[in-house]
């Protein structure tokens, strides 16, 4: 196939990076020694040499048209000499050499209606996926609720006054995408109805073997349909995982009624002080209701106030909650704790409190 | 291109107002110009008025000899919106460390105004430039004037998926290798891994430069290759004082978070113990100008971390508890542990099996051995604790021995 | 009895040697006039000398009425040593917190002169008197002879086992409930299930006065009753001042090893934050005098603990976050908890499958609404971290709530 | 049946307690307000009246012939009215009204072979179990292992100069009647040969579906043999646990040229501090080596003096090995780490090491 057409170039794999880094960063690379955060969305990078680099952190939708780009590269060439970076959470961040360009750039910032922030102990921008704007799987949109979310805290991002680093992250459907399990606040869109088996179009469309090897609770058994191959699905094996769905489109599951969202908490990345963890179930479901998911927005308002109000410095919200226990947490929130949060998958028994250390 | 329908969105346009940025601003945007994103409005706005998305799934659509790169996408209204009927989206590989040159950024703006919607994600989770909304035809075209201006796809399908990584050594104190130089040569090195897929499933790669691992790498990436150090923590005492003096609880701040233990604070000069120091970063995290990690760095190198779907969730386990990355990369004998353990997945995993649940199914001690590589105590949380042991060969060995 | 054999023990006499009182020694002192010690010398001899055991499976053997209380051994080398081809244990239930008198002792003595080996375990690991060996024919005889001293078996098979606890309020300062006295209604309670095995499987029950666990409850109990307290500490300044005068670091030994790191200690006067602490005992323990438990004083109950075979061992897990224990123990709506889960678990159990096996099978969720319980957050160490949810009538309550 | 033999009595449970405690604890029972060891091996127990109780403590090898029981009986008329009481470890405990009573009674127990100690910061008794004594199960004996280690330890019963207790368990099989799987130091038989299928006595003796199902990894397969129902064992599934011997005696599996013990450690009980923990495992095989086990022997007190030596105060072994993390403790101890050592059970997963948190 190389041979057939010579000139078309494939494998060049993505330009190398020096083409677009700053020459402080160049002259400076593995050279930093320390970084200050003058200020909420500010870093001040210094090398061995005494260069200091200026980086302006801005908030960012992530879903960005080219107009925004386009203003962001101007930005960019206005104040940077044309260098910019974004984020592993997605915000922009412009590099800068000339402390006097640092207010300037924020003031125009401002007025684009991009916050600057999100450094330091403070919530920034929320990692998530597509919902309703691009996946066929979403169980709830994704931009929507992070939007409104963001409204609602976005105090939190221009400022640095939380015990700690609050990351939160928003999966459309159980797929995790933004691998949302290991946030201090995470957003899982649900699904609680049973695939709707197309019995027709399913023996074209999927193997059925595959589709049965799909079901992590084997809740999906053979049977036949007119004759032919099908299956038919075991309801009360059924927790809604979908993945029977991503490899058999035959199996729609989404429903407006019972989609929605869940929320789990106290999962972290880092390995600073603790170990990482998981995000663990909070709230075990809150219906779709958007256009701003109003219970969802309250809802993580309630953790963020309530962590900020009791955590010890330095305490991500799973370290502030270990610290007190699951069940202290569950008495001060006042979320009610059902059958639902009990794990009954795979290791549930590893969950369960095999000590007495309770508090009361 | 012209844009003539306008659509009635009460619902989206509520989502306009407030402070943070609004998405639904810049599918407007885009929208005035282009007719893609105009409609994506128009279904947007269904979708919330009905709390269910139109999407159907996607058919294998691509460019020519490439297995992944793109995700095909079909509206299930393409009457009412026959402007997103086919609505694809194309990863392109981003720059390792997702920096850019304003004039780059124009010119990969060109591109999309020209032949796609208008809108993109900067970034895709994995860490791709997502070119949100082509149709099939234009998909070579968009290729060829990618390659072009030097950019290429990045993954999708059971291929190596676009590896990522923190800014490390251009931006940060702390990386104790050059996450950005080992993410390009990576990319670089598995172009084919990368675009024809090959494998049971998805093999993301995710270079972090300290145990801060600012690119989540321990949550979301098969190999997940976090920078640490082994000797000892550079300290400049008197900058400690002056983190003391500046109001820093240095005890209960820092020694008592230490899950090493092995922070002594006598109100003066801080010590540490090193030999039981877990690399975690916290006392340098809270004092940069005081503290920094040792000078015999490298990285550790974890594997095995997957959303949930379908064993449970995982996070990577440590396979390499320390590593040297240094130029020229080519030369590490790295690269030939991972053929080895690309070879036990792909001759021993299950279809859509990722590698970390295929370690656990076949054990971690029988994937060693598969590999050829030590069990060392590094690799557990602590050892077994259930008496279920298949010895093996235990009497041959002795006899060995005797 | 006269014994006139005499046994080569070359091995064994190499075990009478140290300074460790020796089970050798009361062996051969029994052997001297009882032909089945002496004989048991002999067999264990050959035992060491070809490192290998000589007993058989047991059969089932049992006194009148009772399926429990005996465990039947056969050796294998009948002819070589007939006075121990029978062997049986019998399980005699020990008193509660193993008081005995001298008197009571010497005519539980001459019973087991008379009828067996004059060997025994004081106590078995479950906690009853194990009479070891005797012949099938002399069962009866030592039972008999035993309900007339007041005395009656323990439990074997699967049937309630003899319930055991630590000494409690007869000796300890920190009983928060009166193990002993808890342990005999229980025993007594339960006779004909400990006498008559109807269970899928075995049922410990074990009683700890605190957190302490000094009968290891937790460890190998089906049911665990753990003393604990809901108020506040009991704090003598005074004597935790001395403490601190006498060398007990309450800093480094105490409050940072305190768990709900509730522990404030101003080199005066010491703090606790009630509402954090753990019950974990700590502070306590290493400041008898200084500090005790609250006076509002109960019991947390878990079950489910286990050896390995065959899921795994367990150790128990919470079911009733509190509870208090007080006369008339008749009166406790605990018992109505307790036969419930029997219902449900003989209901549903498999054989052999243990009630913390049967509760991991089915979800502990699931066996709280078969039993009736309420689901508490006590109950787990933390919330699920998967999103495998089997959402139940979740519409149908809205629905209703609407 | 009872109805046949009206006077044969039964289910009359064990005599209340209140017949043998001594009037000093049927005094102040419920009432004791703290305690103290004076040395080791003695316990006074203060009561809110002021009365105190002397406990003395003495080792036991928990096997005891009537012989010797009558002996701790005339103990107990000579020095404490009559009463004594063992404990949930099997030592047998004197109760003493009169402190002056202590030292003879001590020094009767010294003469006849019985150490006092036990208490505080020691090594007390080790609970274990039959062994080649009484039971058919065994992969090692139970009380000759015990006496060799005791022999060997027993300053540290005698002494209280250990960070915390230290208990060490015995159990001759996977049975674990001992519990030992959250000792300290557990000493753990082990077979290692697969079970020697009797093919002739299997279909009299045993249940073929109860035998199938008693193995946890499901090596045994259904075959026929001379034209019966029999059965067939996967040698790479199994792991020797000898279940199916404890449910089918046609199933031996003891082998002297093959079974031995492990040490497991690391495992706690109580709740003080941290949470109860298993015992992991340490030394992987053993072999038997009677009378004296030296191997065992000198593995435990490496064991011993190691964490001696390097715990802080209050740590038990498993605490300071969390502290220091077991790779540290596998190069302290020059105990090879080794594929045995990496669980493959159920939950193997969830032992990986999951962060970076190593010690170099
Ligand atoms: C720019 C970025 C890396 C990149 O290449 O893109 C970055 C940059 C820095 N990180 Fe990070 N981190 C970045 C994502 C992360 C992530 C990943 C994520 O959130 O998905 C993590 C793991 C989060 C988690 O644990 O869940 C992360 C955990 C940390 C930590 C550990 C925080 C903790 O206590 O757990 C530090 C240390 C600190 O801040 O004290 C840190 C520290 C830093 C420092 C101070 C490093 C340095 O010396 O330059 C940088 C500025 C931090 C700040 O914002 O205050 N960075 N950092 C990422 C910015 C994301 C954003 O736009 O907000
Ligand atoms: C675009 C993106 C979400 C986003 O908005 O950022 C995405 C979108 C999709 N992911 Fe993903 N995944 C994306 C990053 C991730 C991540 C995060 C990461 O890579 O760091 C994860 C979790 C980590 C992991 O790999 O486990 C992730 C875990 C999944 C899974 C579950 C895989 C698993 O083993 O559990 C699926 C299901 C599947 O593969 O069938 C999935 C499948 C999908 C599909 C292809 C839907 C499907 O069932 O076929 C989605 C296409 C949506 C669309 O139409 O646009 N996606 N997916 C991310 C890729 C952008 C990029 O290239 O930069
Ligand atoms: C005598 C005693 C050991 C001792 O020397 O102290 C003992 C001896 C036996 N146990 Fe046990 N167990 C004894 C306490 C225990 C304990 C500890 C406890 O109760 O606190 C356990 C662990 C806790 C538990 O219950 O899980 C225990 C767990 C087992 C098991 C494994 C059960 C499981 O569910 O995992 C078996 C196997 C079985 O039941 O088939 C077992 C089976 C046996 C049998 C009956 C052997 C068999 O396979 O049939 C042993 C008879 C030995 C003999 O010939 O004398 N024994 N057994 C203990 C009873 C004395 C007493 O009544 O006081
Ligand atoms: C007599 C006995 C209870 C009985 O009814 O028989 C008992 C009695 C006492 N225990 Fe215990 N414990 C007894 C078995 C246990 C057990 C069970 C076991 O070992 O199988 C445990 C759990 C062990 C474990 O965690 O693995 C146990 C864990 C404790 C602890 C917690 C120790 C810790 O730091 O983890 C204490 C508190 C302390 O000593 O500071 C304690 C404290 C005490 C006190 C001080 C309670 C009191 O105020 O009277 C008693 C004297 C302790 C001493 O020996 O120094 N007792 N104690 C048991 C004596 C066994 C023996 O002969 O050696
Ligand atoms: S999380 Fe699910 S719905 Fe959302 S983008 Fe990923 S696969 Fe699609
Ligand atoms: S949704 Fe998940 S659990 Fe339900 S049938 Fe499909 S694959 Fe199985
Ligand atoms: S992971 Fe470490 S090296 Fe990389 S940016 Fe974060 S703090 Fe810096
Ligand atoms: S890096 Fe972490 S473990 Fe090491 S000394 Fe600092 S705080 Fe302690
Ligand atoms: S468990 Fe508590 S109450 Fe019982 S003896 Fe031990 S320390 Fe005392
Ligand atoms: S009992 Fe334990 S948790 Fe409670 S204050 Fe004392 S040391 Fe802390
Ligand atoms: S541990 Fe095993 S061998 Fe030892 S007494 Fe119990 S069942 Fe028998
Ligand atoms: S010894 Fe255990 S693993 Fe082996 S066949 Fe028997 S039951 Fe199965």
């Amino acid at each position: 196939m190389a041979d057939a057409k010579p000139q078309r170039l494939t494998d060049i794999g993505p330009p190398h990076h020096d083409r677009f880094m700053p020459p402080i960063i160049k002259k400076n690379y593995g050279k930093w020694k320390y970084h200050e955060i003058p200020r909420p969305g500010v870093l001040v990078h210094t090398s061995d040499s005494g260069d200091k680099l200026y980086t302006v952190r801005a908030g960012s939708p992530r879903l960005l048209s080219t107009k925004k780009i386009r203003i962001f590269a101007d930005l960019a060439t206005k104040y940077c000499g044309g260098h910019l970076r974004f984020t592993s959470r997605h915000n922009v961040e412009f590099l800068l050499t000339d402390a006097a360009n640092i207010d300037p750039l924020i003031a125009d910032l401002d007025a684009l209606g991009h916050p600057v922030g999100g450094t330091g102990n403070s919530i920034t921008s929320i990692v998530h996926t597509q919902g309703w704007v691009h996946c066929h799987s979403a169980a709830t949109d994704a931009s929507g609720v992070v939007k409104a979310v963001m409204d609602d805290v976005i105090d939190e991002f221009k400022t640095m006054e939380l015990p700690a680093k609050l990351r939160i992250a928003l999966a459309c459907c159980l797929n995790m995408c933004g691998a949302v399990h290991c946030s201090d606040i995470a957003i899982l869109g649900i699904h609680k109805r049973i695939p709707q088996i197309d019995l027709k179009t399913l023996p074209k469309l999927c193997e059925i073997p595959n589709l049965i090897a799909s079901c992590p609770t084997n809740a999906i058994r053979p049977t036949t349909y007119e004759g032919k191959p099908s299956v038919e699905i075991q309801e009360d094996q059924c927790m809604f995982c979908a993945n029977c769905f991503t490899v058999c489109p035959a199996m729609p599951i989404a429903d407006p009624d019972t989609d929605g969202v869940s929320i789990w908490i106290g999962g972290k990345v880092s390995n600073a002080r603790s170990e990482p963890m998981f995000s663990k179930l909070a709230i075990p479901f809150i219906p779709n209701n958007p256009p701003r998911w109003p219970e969802v927005v309250e809802a993580v308002r309630m953790i963020v106030d309530l962590w900020k109000a009791n955590a010890n410095k330095h305490e991500r919200v799973g370290e502030w909650i270990e610290r007190i226990g699951w069940p202290k947490f569950f008495r001060m929130s006042g979320i009610p704790f059902e059958k639902t949060h009990i794990d009954d998958f795979k290791h549930a028994g590893l969950t369960f409190k095999r000590s007495a250390h309770l508090t009361y | 291109m012209a844009v003539d329908k306008k659509y009635e969105t009460p619902m989206l346009d509520q989502l306009e107002t407030g402070p943070w940025p609004s998405f639904v601003k810049e599918i407007k945007a885009a929208g005035e110009e282009n007719p893609m994103a105009n409609d994506l409005i128009g279904l947007l706005e269904q979708s919330y008025t009905e709390r269910l998305g139109h999407w159907k799934h996607g058919g294998i659509v691509g460019v020519m000899g490439y297995g992944g790169g793109v995700i095909g996408r079909y509206s299930d209204l393409p009457e009412k919106y026959p402007a997103v009927s086919h609505f694809h989206t194309i990863r392109v590989n981003q720059p390792a460390g997702w920096y850019y040159t304003a004039d780059v950024l124009h010119k990969l703006c060109d591109i999309w105004d020209k032949h796609g919607s208008g809108l993109t994600n900067m970034h895709g989770s994995t860490g791709d430039m997502v070119l949100l909304g082509c149709t099939t035809p234009d998909l070579e075209p968009v290729f060829s004037e990618l390659t072009e201006l030097g950019f290429d796809l990045g993954g999708s399908g059971s291929d190596v998926r676009t590896p990522s990584c923190c800014c490390g050594q251009s931006r940060c104190e702390w990386a104790c290798y050059d996450t950005m130089g080992l993410t390009h040569f990576i990319t670089q090195k598995f172009q084919d891994e990368l675009h024809r897929p090959a494998f049971p499933y998805k093999m993301k790669f995710k270079m972090s430069g300290c145990p801060n691992d600012c690119v989540a790498s321990i949550a979301r990436s098969d190999i997940s290759i976090i920078g640490t150090w082994r000797d000892e923590i550079q300290i400049n005492q008197e900058e400690v004082r002056n983190y003391s003096k500046n109001g820093v609880n240095i005890v209960k701040e820092i020694a008592v978070l230490c899950p090493g233990k092995c922070i002594d604070w006598d109100g003066n000069e801080i010590k540490i113990d090193d030999s039981s120091c877990r690399h975690c970063m916290h006392c340098i995290n809270v004092m940069p100008k005081g503290l920094a990690p040792g000078k015999d760095r490298g990285a550790v190198v974890l594997m095995g971390a997957k959303a949930p779907i379908v064993e449970g969730a995982l996070l990577s386990s440590v396979i390499i508890p320390f590593m040297k990355i240094e130029e020229p990369y080519d030369d590490m004998e790295f690269w030939e542990v991972i053929e080895e353990m690309w070879d036990v997945w792909c001759d021993n995993g299950k279809a859509r099996e990722r590698i970390g649940e295929f370690i656990q199914r076949v054990g971690l001690g029988n994937f060693l051995d598969e590999v050829g590589l030590e069990p060392v105590a590094e690799m557990v949380a602590h050892p077994r604790d259930n008496p279920y042991i298949f010895y093996e060969d235990y009497l041959e060995e002795e006899d060995e021995d005797e």
